[in-house]
């Protein structure tokens, strides 16, 4: 199979001639919402990556795996987790994406950056990875964008990395 | 197994590709799709502490982060503009900041704001709009401070003029504008008293009525002499009013309990060998754990003119017997000079400290033991607040 | 001699007392009283330097210093709000700042303008307010530029949907929008083309007509493979148009100065053996002298994904031959990694490095001789411009 | 003779019983604008402190003889010099004044500490002595609070230190 990966740069390609970038990103944006919002299965999380939550290599960390195309401040130092925005902020319902490595099970899962948005830069865990990461030009794959850009309050705040699933090889 | 469905709708291929994945490998499981959410604060803790971050070098982008003692983290932050006025309700419930907006950044019309935030929730519930009159200084807790009911709120202002305006918080509303006659800040007693302190050293204090209009005002004697020895204006919260110390070391110890203030005979931090050359000095120039009658102070060395340096030592000291209980030099927890200090008011309290590289230490309060250190915790900590 | 006029009025006997007490001592005179003034700035001189700063951990705060590469001073500065979009005009008079500014400072209504700076006062003198859709992304030549004969003010926009606004600056107006399909950005050349680049490594030209609104558009072939090696948007202003350099350390030569782009033949920085071990990468990534025909690149070695790394060494190429002239490891000037570089077009040019602790070396361009480190120039450095 | 700062403390004292800090303090800063305009008297200025405007100790140093009392960043950090405000700032016609001594000449001169205001906080050099400062109860000796608190654009940039005059002993 073809990596959801694929499937997204495959799309806006194709479509990237033919539609505005705004109805693009709009339903762009619209899917990894819907991802974002899938059903936790209920799958055991215990003993594999999520055990590497210690300090040194955890998600407080530029290194831990999750992050490999995140550029901004870690929402884990900031008051939420990887996969949870502070208190106070709101999450950007558009964002990029990356394809990760877990080195904690083998496998490369597809990871959705959103930003979190309404209050001013946490300033705290700055971290720049760009795994796979692309210019504005191609702006799925890009980690320089401000991407509360479309929130109603649009200030950057930090970043998350969410799990979307398994990027098939 | 493939995933091309170009023809299906994106939202539909890319939800039962994903379900396919996510089912499709047995042993061991791969990691299931994750919620993206909005964190809930933990319940409130004794060992929290609000550090306000003037972001002197931002001085536009102040921010107070919400630091956790005992866990070590940061749990939030609350934005905070420029040179704002930072306290809390007095039931911990909600941050009140008085700050300054500038329609471009930087330039442009100014919005003077009172903003509050659900402490709860870190998330900004409304806000009042002031005339552009609010003190932009070093922070205190009298540059805003609530009514020990809750009921008034006021903001210090100074134009360079000195007044202060009253609010009703509950209704989110200005009440009215007290002249102080060159007085300064706010320093609340009572459901309905606010002193302010004056260049002779006395405190003018304001009665207002139930509609928050002044019904009385007095001056009392001079409690310190601001020429020979002039007092910080951090006071620190006792049981029955605030402590304010002088620059030479001198305790005022000042009762706002009644109707009018009351005096106690001062005392010193430092032996008759020590004064003038141990000094009291910083931003956050004491903490007191008022059960335990416990006062803590960032002392240095220095002369005339020292009074900001900051603390290499933090001295502890027994209020009622005015016996210095012990002295624990900062340089061994690898810290540099201490600007602000804050103790946690619970049975097992934790001081914090906060030094001039922004660097915030976590010490038991009891023993002194160095616990942690959150280095760059925010630009320039200047003073912490109890939850 | 006594001062102690009570009943004058306090301006007149001040006044005496100065003047009286300047004249009062013969040898030596003290010194004089002063004059309070805003300083002018000395002319315009190529070593000048316009440093962006992010300011990212205060991001609200970004600015822009004027900095001379000869007395290594500040000359000024230039507030630049939130994730702004800096450039200057073709004759170097203005400074333009595109920036979003919120009502509460991280919160409430957004407003996107573009500021106009003089840049002989450093004071804004005038100001446009744009659609709330203006490109907030790492700094460019491209985010807002002129046309070259200053008629026509581009800027970019995405929302996520891309498009841009063409301004006209001497009458302060938005004339219109332009949609780009997908391609991003503003490069501007001729008097009334705008290209932008497409995620099919085609340039997008649109031709304006003299009320700013769209007259034509092209699609050129692709010029760079944005799957198997993708260039920076970064581009570097040539003779006769921009350098893209590639991830791979391809150099993609663009020649604007046609209706239609003409694309030469690239050229590689690295050997074969060098290829995808040695690679450009940075924020600004590379500076050209135009007359000298050189290249200065900030390289390191690193595999996929470590293009923003920032350099190393700092490579110097001849760009007619494609010849490495010089390789300068930026560490021993004391530097950490360069994110940003410069260099001035006058015949005795200064290179100018930015690195990621903010740092800002100056350097002679031709022998690679260090001459400064201005120690954190800023917070976060990212892009220079020659003034 | 009082010096000019005694007078300063003399009279705002006893002013400050009968009038309100607004009209006294509108004095003051007219006052100190004033003084601050006085014309440069035809005076040598060579050979003196001004000769010590090296690095070290000069104007570009926290430890130089004026800073005695600022609290901020120095204008001459900043495009601006020891006495006068950076480029497209301008200065608070209010402030606070020091005393400070020159070793230069072993006078004292009272110095009139303006903030230049108008452009965000210029963050370089910064530079906290409080020889004789007083709290904000005493504001005209107080380096806490913003000084460009009345200008149109009141957000602060840097500080400069003007000598007004030798403060007699």
């Amino acid at each position: 199979m073809r990596s959801l990966d694929h499937l997204f740069e495959h799309s806006s390609r194709s479509l990237a001639r033919r539609t505005s970038r705004r109805s693009l990103l709009a339903s762009l944006g619209q899917l990894l919402t819907g991802a974002a919002l899938l059903p936790l299965l209920p799958v055991d999380r215990g003993g594999r990556a999520w055990a590497s939550d210690a300090k040194s290599g955890g998600p407080e960390t530029c290194e831990y795996w999750k992050y490999c195309a995140i550029d901004g401040f870690l929402c884990s130092c900031c008051g939420g987790t990887s996969s949870s925005c502070p208190p106070g902020t709101a999450s950007s319902p558009i964002t990029w994406i990356g394809t990760c490595h877990n080195p904690g099970d083998g496998r490369d899962y597809i990871v959705s950056y959103n930003d979190c948005c309404g209050k001013t830069s946490c300033g705290n865990c700055e971290c720049n990875r760009n795994e796979r990461e692309k210019p504005v030009y191609r702006p799925s794959r890009n980690n320089d964008l401000n991407w509360c850009m479309a929130n109603a309050d649009s200030n950057y705040h930090c970043t998350v990395s969410v799990i979307l699933g398994v990027a098939e090889k | 197994m493939g995933c091309l469905m170009r023809s299906a709708p994106l939202r539909s291929a890319a939800t039962l590709c994903l379900t396919l994945s996510v089912l499709a490998h047995a042993a061991p499981p791969p990691l299931p799709a994750e919620h993206l959410t909005v964190q809930q604060l933990p319940p409130k803790s004794p060992h929290w502490v609000y550090v306000y971050d003037e972001a002197f070098n931002n001085e536009i982008d102040a921010r107070v982060h919400l630091f956790d003692g005992d866990s070590y983290r940061r749990l939030g932050q609350i934005d905070a503009g420029f040179t704002p006025s930072v306290n809390l309700s007095p039931d911990g419930a909600t941050t009140v900041v008085a700050t300054t907006y500038f329609a471009r950044g930087s330039r442009g019309a100014r919005t003077d704001v009172v903003e509050f935030t659900d402490n709860t929730t870190l998330a900004v519930t409304g806000e009042i709009v002031l005339p552009p009159k609010r003190v932009e200084t070093a922070p205190s807790l009298f540059n805003i401070a609530y009514s020990p009911d809750g009921h008034f709120l006021y903001v210090a202002y100074l134009t360079p003029a000195a007044s202060f305006g009253v609010l009703d918080p509950a209704h989110g509303k200005v009440l009215g504008e007290i002249d102080t006659a060159g007085c300064v800040l706010v320093i609340p007693s009572g459901p309905n008293r606010v002193s302010s302190i004056c260049e002779s050293g006395r405190l003018l204090t304001v009665t207002l009525d139930t509609q928050g209009h002044e019904a009385a005002r007095a001056l009392s004697e001079p409690f310190f002499d601001p020429d020979r020895d002039p007092v910080f204006v951090q006071g620190i919260p006792t049981t029955r009013g605030y402590a304010f110390l002088s620059f030479l070391g001198e305790v005022h110890e000042v009762d706002l309990s009644g109707t009018r203030p009351a005096f106690a005979q001062p005392w010193s931090l430092v032996s008759p060998a020590e004064q003038g050359r141990w000094r009291p000095g910083a931003d956050q120039v004491g903490a007191i754990h008022r059960a335990l009658g416990r006062l803590y102070v960032p002392m240095h060395q220095g002369g005339e003119g020292t009074h900001k340096d900051g603390g290499t030592e933090i001295w502890v000291f027994d209020m009622p017997s005015h016996r210095r209980l012990a002295s624990w030099p900062v340089q061994a927890a690898g810290l540099s000079r201490v600007l602000a200090v804050q103790v946690s008011q619970d049975p097992a309290p934790i001081l914090f400290a906060a030094s001039n590289a922004a660097d915030v230490a976590v010490f038991d309060a009891l023993s002194g033991k160095l616990r942690h250190v959150e280095k760059h915790l925010g630009q320039t900590p200047w003073m912490m607040l109890n939850p």
